[in-house]
């Protein structure tokens, strides 16, 4: 897009935009969705002339600096997924200056003029503790497995263990460590709590099928697991018997309503600043079934249509491709 | 020097000295690694079948890894590229192999070592048509592997066969009790390679090349062709430390830092007691060193060290190690 | 000398190494049972021309033929196979390797060299061993075994001599002669012309990368290959003569050492060198020479005994102790000494950089002392942005004009002239005197024989690490030297 | 030495080609700088003081810390400890600097320079007592801080003042159009660094060492001290770079991975001329080197190459450079 896109108040079909995305956690699949999610909308929506992306492993100073490039760049909106809750503050009111709307997704930044969209992780944090919790009737050994340390994501869902901790004295934590989010890392330290020690009850940050695999092929008994609504997990669910478990809905594809967040504003309609979903637990059989979908990328969630925000067809997540692709 | 020469130099080296000082250091090693286990198993409920195989399953990525950062100091290079190799392999595999039989995924897996050996000896042609230092050019490559990785499997995944997770890790689903194959393929690798470097005519000269680059020469070695030969060989076992990691998972995952996995296969030689400046040191002596590396976070967990204080401990144990070593030679050295 | 009856036969062979001409258009003809010598200056392309033979280095132009053919020698395997094998300059033994790992290098088993050995009286030497644990003389025998072991047609010997005691000479030589006799042929490299003289029987002489002459050696005499060598340049080596051996009994002494001893290297060593003097010290290969001068310079710590500098005692935990009290050192290695990749500037004012006088910037009066220095040696600095490509002798002057510029009052030369030309030897010579007669004292030590009565005015011999006898200077006749060297008593008759 | 030869070399060496071969590269490489950018302002809409600033700014951490690699390099080490230096004094400062005023935080900055200092010092220390090569070390080194990073620094989080951020970033918000204070902190650095490196006897024995480490010791230069010298330094300017970050970020995070940074610093000063075997290199061709790399990220952004692309693309880079110029150089020598 041009200039004139930025303040593109003005409303106006015609006129194009230009997406900016800054992730800094490259190669997870949950983040990979939510960027396909992004191209998906900006595809659906038929305005937008090209997604920029800054995507890279890094950290806040990284992420600041992928911003202002993203700025430099002229591009007239910007979905963050943010590395930290406050150290983007400035970076983002620089672009509001600048007439280009930041949109955080998956997690809140303090920044005023930024637009909120995500899960509701203090609640994804505080359900999943609960039905653990009380799937152990309140006693016992719990390992914490979290996600990428420093994440506002990770800090509201441990606000929420925390709070739902409070209520059961019977709890105790007895392995508490941060996965980064990354599936591998989730297995080894599975597999320390396997050697290592004997816990009654895990709770993952949503790195959940991998520590699974460690449980049924080490041929220990399972014990409870929360993890996150990712197929493999799911499947596991439905289809590993003594395997009890709840899975908190956690869709990546929140990218897709940031996408659309954006764009509405671009297209100067009147947006809430703060968009939440509200995040299930889900453990029946059933209802588990019902999320199934067969030969789905392991780590990909099956919710991806959330209406009424999105405009993108499930496929179209799938194809993974954005304007001009 | 006169007729007394002879005497002199039989005197200065008593054979068991001599033995001390060729294989103290491997012995060595080996020692702490069993006492490790021994303090280990002490630490923890229980130690069983499961808990010896999860630590030589589990060791072997980088026991290979750091064997083929060995093969490469020894014929005096350094190649930061392996971690990479490591990776790209370990991508291209889950994602080729995904699905297939047995048989295909053995095939998979040749061709990838071949492929790697190929690749990495380009490396080292590079290193040698340019006489650029090797950290330079493999600085590069790391970065190279690493991207390419990425684009192999953007997000984690792909797959292998049982039959192939059996190999490396004695278990169709990477986790078991038996410890057997991933130590036979260790025995067998590390073994045929370290006799070819110490007896035959062609690896002696990688330790020649590295030894004395000039005295190599002209003796009739073609230090170019010994480069290129230890990259490829260091290649192919980087690449192999990249299979057993898709044997263990059970899928790839291109988001894994080459560049530590690099660190810690010098961080392992170097404990193992080769001579980063070349020449010097035992593939023998490399294995326990790998294994120790990779067995402290267990063993630092069990005893409730946090994260970060196993970094801390990891580089202390490094440094003094070294440090301590390293005065102990001088000194002999300053001696005799 | 047409190359029918010839075994080996270069024409016009050429060879540069980037700026360097090492070979313009060398010839060579070696004849079957014939000992030749090759001679030259130091860089005049002996060892190139050896290295090319030897198929080390390929040729830039000419031709090589062996008996009448023409052969190409692309690897050393190639030369190997027509009959040639080499013993060069510089040691071709893997350091960290075992010896018998060594030969199976070269496709060689300990049985296949242990007979050349016991000829050495190497007999029982042990295969075990790692060449580093082995002294360089050893080494180069080890090389030659190695060589006659292929059972070569050409020998080729490129400054073999050059490390070995007499007594390993006569071994190598009685080598060479059975090897004549077996109608095979022997090429000849070294600087010490009387063994040329003694063993050669033509010589074929380079002078910077060219053939100057082709002499049949019989009635030649150590002038004439020397004028050959060098051109019409007159040899003004004898000039310095004049005003050694005076007597310094009157004159301060400026170092003295006490019962200085490193392990068994060094046994009780007491010396005293005066103002003004230069005084001389020679021994055999490794009998603690070398140590003795690394203890002095504050290299090493002695594991006891003492050292006074102008009669207070000096403690030196490095050489920049020793260097602070005027005591400074010319190694034995020029290599050693230089900074490689820095200007000859700066290889000459290193001393200079830890004087916490002057923590910045070079004071005024040392930049001249620099320049000076320069002029004074004359150095060719043309190649002067890189030490490293400066030659060999302008390489030794720039190792002992860094001392000119710093100033000191103390020089421990050692062998300054190895593998240097006469004409720079002269100048050497010169240059130690000059600095004696400044005031300053010199400790010298040579393993040529002949610079004690050239340069010294008194000379001790070290024999198994202790001083086992003074000499005066210009007196010293080689045969009482070579005697006590060997750590005689008496002169033999 | 004949009177002929004298006009041969002369000949050779017209000034200016003499000045371009002293100089050629550090030219070279500002003319790419300048290149890219133009190049880089011609692919966004537009390009002005902000694009400048955001350039600059971010850059600077990459600038100090190859410039203190650059350092211990040309001393004759190599310091893989100083990515992990970064991470540990950026994390510092941002847990003490919190919520102070701003002469609080200049006395903090400055403790902190002279603890890296002093730290780093011990690690010089250490290398020259062991002599164990500094790879090895300082391997260990970067572990150690790391780990410690992560223990003062658990969780991303600390502060700093507007007044410091201001210093690096020309805004009290880390973030604006004014890239002089950044642009004057490098030139009043490095400058200086690079003068004493240059002209005076204590830096210049820095050379001394690098070229040769015996000789310089022989003619009295304290080696060991010279390193001990060199690591505090550049452990400083490593800690500079920390600095940076955090004004940067306006708050620390120990999860940053040091390596990766260390792994930069190498890049950095290889395309800078920096020869990794020591004695050789300019400090002032290290600057635009490392705002390169930096600079790569956004460039490859807005060509639309993806982020495993950009990688590959940076160690194309680096082994292309080098291998090229490695090779000129060969064929230059055998010309001449
Ligand atoms: N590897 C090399 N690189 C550059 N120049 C070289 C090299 N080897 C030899 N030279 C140069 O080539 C010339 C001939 O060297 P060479 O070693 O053949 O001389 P030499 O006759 O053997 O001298 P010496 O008596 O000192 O052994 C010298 O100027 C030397 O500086
Ligand atoms: N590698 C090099 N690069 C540039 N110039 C060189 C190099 N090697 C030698 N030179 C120059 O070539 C000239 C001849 O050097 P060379 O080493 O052949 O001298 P030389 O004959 O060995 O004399 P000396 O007896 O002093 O060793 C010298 O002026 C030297 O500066
Ligand atoms: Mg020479
Ligand atoms: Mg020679």
């Amino acid at each position: 897009g041009d200039d004139d896109d930025a303040d593109g108040g003005d409303g106006g079909g015609e006129e194009t935009f230009t997406l900016g995305v800054s992730n800094t956690l490259v190669g997870n699949a949950w983040r990979e969705q939510m960027i396909c999610a992004i191209k998906a909308e900006a595809l659906a929506r038929g305005n937008v002339d090209r997604v920029v992306l800054q995507n890279r492993n890094t950290d806040v100073a990284g992420q600041i600096a992928d911003i202002q490039t993203l700025i430099s760049q002229g591009v007239d909106a910007i979905i963050i997924n943010p590395a930290d809750r406050s150290a983007l503050d400035d970076v983002i009111e620089e672009a509001a200056s600048q007439g280009i709307p930041v949109i955080s997704v998956d997690a809140p930044v303090t920044a005023p003029s930024a637009y909120f969209v995500s899960n509701d992780q203090v609640q994804y944090g505080e359900v999943g503790a609960r039905w653990l919790f009380e799937a152990l009737g309140g006693e016992g050994n719990v390992a914490y497995m979290r996600g990428l340390d420093g994440h506002p994501a990770d800090t509201d869902r441990d606000t929420g263990f925390q709070a739902a901790l409070a209520d059961y004295p019977g709890i105790e934590i007895v392995y508490e460590n941060w996965t980064g989010w990354d599936p591998s890392v989730g297995a080894q330290q599975g597999l320390e709590i396997l050697t290592t020690m004997e816990v009654d009850g895990i709770w993952t940050s949503g790195i959940d099928y991998t520590l699974v695999e460690q449980f049924s092929v080490a041929g220990v008994d399972f014990v409870p697991v929360v993890g996150a609504d990712n197929n493999a997990f799911i499947e596991q669910l439905i289809t590993i018997d003594g395997l009890v478990g709840a899975a908190v809905s956690n869709p990546p594809s929140v990218g897709g309503v940031g996408a659309a967040v954006a764009l509405d504003i671009l297209e100067g309609k009147t947006v809430d600043q703060q968009t939440l979903l509200i995040p299930a637990v889900v453990s029946e059989k059933a209802d588990l079934e019902a999320m199934f979908v067969p030969d789905l990328t392991a780590g990909w969630s099956s919710y991806m249509e959330i209406a009424p925000y999105v405009s993108y067809t499930t496929q179209m997540v799938i194809d993974c491709k954005g304007p001009g692709e | 020097m006169t007729a007394a020469a002879p005497q002199s130099l039989v005197a200065s080296t008593v054979p068991w000295k001599r033995w001390v000082r060729r294989h103290g250091w491997t012995v060595g090693i080996w020692l702490i690694l069993i006492l490790l286990i021994g303090y280990y198993a002490t630490l923890i409920p229980r130690f069983g079948g499961f808990q010896v195989a999860s630590i030589v399953n589990n060791g072997t990525p980088l026991v290979f890894l750091a064997v083929a950062q060995g093969v490469i100091v020894i014929a005096g290079g350094i190649d930061l590229g392996v971690g990479g190799m490591l990776v790209l392999s370990s991508v291209s595999a889950a994602r080729l192999m995904e699905g297939q039989s047995f048989e295909a995924t053995i095939i998979i897996a040749i061709a990838i070592l071949i492929a790697a050996a190929i690749i990495n000896a380009g490396v080292g042609w590079i290193i040698t048509v340019s006489n650029v230092p090797d950290i330079v050019i493999t600085l590069g490559s790391l970065y190279v592997f690493q991207g390419l990785a990425l684009s192999v499997l953007p997000n984690p995944g792909g797959g292998t066969s049982d039959g192939f997770r059996w190999i490396f890790t004695g278990s169709s689903t990477g986790i078991g009790t038996n410890p057997w194959p991933a130590a036979l393929m260790i025995v067998i690798v590390v073994g045929a390679v370290s006799w070819w470097m110490a007896r035959t005519r062609s690896g002696l000269s990688l330790y020649a090349a590295g030894s004395d680059r000039t005295a190599a020469y002209l003796s009739g070695i073609r230090a170019a062709r010994v480069k290129i030969v230890s990259y490829a060989v260091g290649g192919a076992l980087a690449a192999l430390a990249g299979l057993a990691n898709t044997a263990i998972a059970g899928r790839g995952n291109a988001t894994t830092v080459g560049g530590n996995h690099t660190l810690n296969s010098v961080a392992a030689i170097v404990l193992g007691g080769v001579a980063l400046t070349g020449g010097v040191g035992s593939l023998i002596a490399v294995v326990p060193a790998g294994l120790i590396l990779f067995f402290l976070n267990p063993i630092l967990t069990a005893m409730g060290v946090d994260p970060s204080g196993a970094q801390v401990f990891q580089g202390v144990l490094i440094v003094i190690v070294m440090a301590v070593t390293g005065i102990l030679e001088w000194r002999r050295r300053r001696r005799s | 000398m047409d190359s029918i009856n010839s075994l080996l036969s270069a024409r016009g062979i050429s060879k540069r190494y980037g700026p360097v001409v090492a070979l313009r258009s060398a010839d060579l003809t070696v004849r079957p049972g014939e000992v030749h010598a090759l001679l030259g200056a130091n860089g005049a392309g002996k060892s190139t021309l050896v290295k090319i033979l030897s198929a080390v280095f390929s040729a830039d132009s000419g031709s090589v033929s062996v008996h009448g053919e023409q052969a190409t020698l692309r690897r050393p395997s190639d030369s190997v196979a027509a009959g040639i094998a080499t013993v060069f300059q510089d040691p071709a033994l893997i350091p960290d390797l075992s010896l018998s790992q060594n030969l199976r290098i070269s496709s060689l088993e300990p049985a296949d060299v242990l007979p050349w050995l016991e000829r050495m009286n190497l007999g029982n030497i042990d295969f075990e061993l790692q060449v580093s644990d082995v002294p360089l003389a050893v080494l180069r025998l080890l090389d030659l075994a190695r060589a006659l072991a292929r059972d070569p047609q050409l020998l080729m010997l490129d400054e073999i001599t050059a490390a070995l005691t007499t007594d390993q000479v006569t071994y190598v030589f009685d080598l060479m002669s059975e090897w004549k006799e077996m109608g095979r042929s022997v090429l000849f490299i070294s600087h010490r012309l009387g063994e040329v003289l003694e063993m050669c029987d033509r010589a074929t002489i380079l002078r910077n990368g060219e053939n100057v002459a082709h002499l049949e050696l019989e009635g030649v005499d150590e002038v004439e290959l020397v004028t050959a060598m060098l051109g019409e340049e007159i040899l003004k080596e004898t000039a310095t003569r004049a005003d050694t051996g005076r007597d310094f009994s009157d004159q301060p002494i400026v170092l003295e050492t006490r019962d200085l001893s490193l392990r068994d290297k060094v046994v009780g060593v007491s010396l005293a060198l005066r103002k003004g003097e230069i005084l001389g010290l020679t021994a055999l290969e490794g009998q603690g020479q070398d140590e003795l001068f690394q203890v002095m310079s504050g290299d090493y710590r002695p594991t006891s005994g003492e050292m006074f500098v102008d009669g207070e005692r000096l403690n030196a935990w490095s050489p920049y102790d020793a260097i602070r009290r005027g005591v400074v050192l010319v190694p034995a290695d020029r290599q050693q000494a230089l900074l490689p990749q820095r200007s000859v500037r700066e290889n000459l004012s290193i001393p200079l950089y830890n004087r916490p006088s002057q923590w910045f910037k070079l004071a005024k009066d040392e930049e001249e002392r620099v320049d000076r220095a320069v002029k004074r040696l004359d150095i060719d600095v043309r190649a002067g942005r890189q030490a490293q490509r400066l030659s060999g002798g302008n390489q030794q002057k720039v190792t002992i004009g860094r001392w000119l510029a710093s100033g000191f009052t103390t020089l421990l030369c050692f062998d300054p002239t190895r593998g240097i030309d006469i004409q720079t030897k002269a100048q050497i010579y010169d240059l130690l005197r000059e600095i004696a007669a400044e005031g300053a004292s010199v400790l010298l030590y040579t393993s040529e024989l002949r610079e004690i009565s050239l340069v010294c005015d008194r000379a001790l011999v070290m024999y198994a690490g202790r001083i086992v006898s003074e000499v005066d200077g210009p007196t010293a006749t080689e045969a009482e030297l070579l005697s006590a060297a060997h750590g005689l008593s008496e002169v033999p008759e």
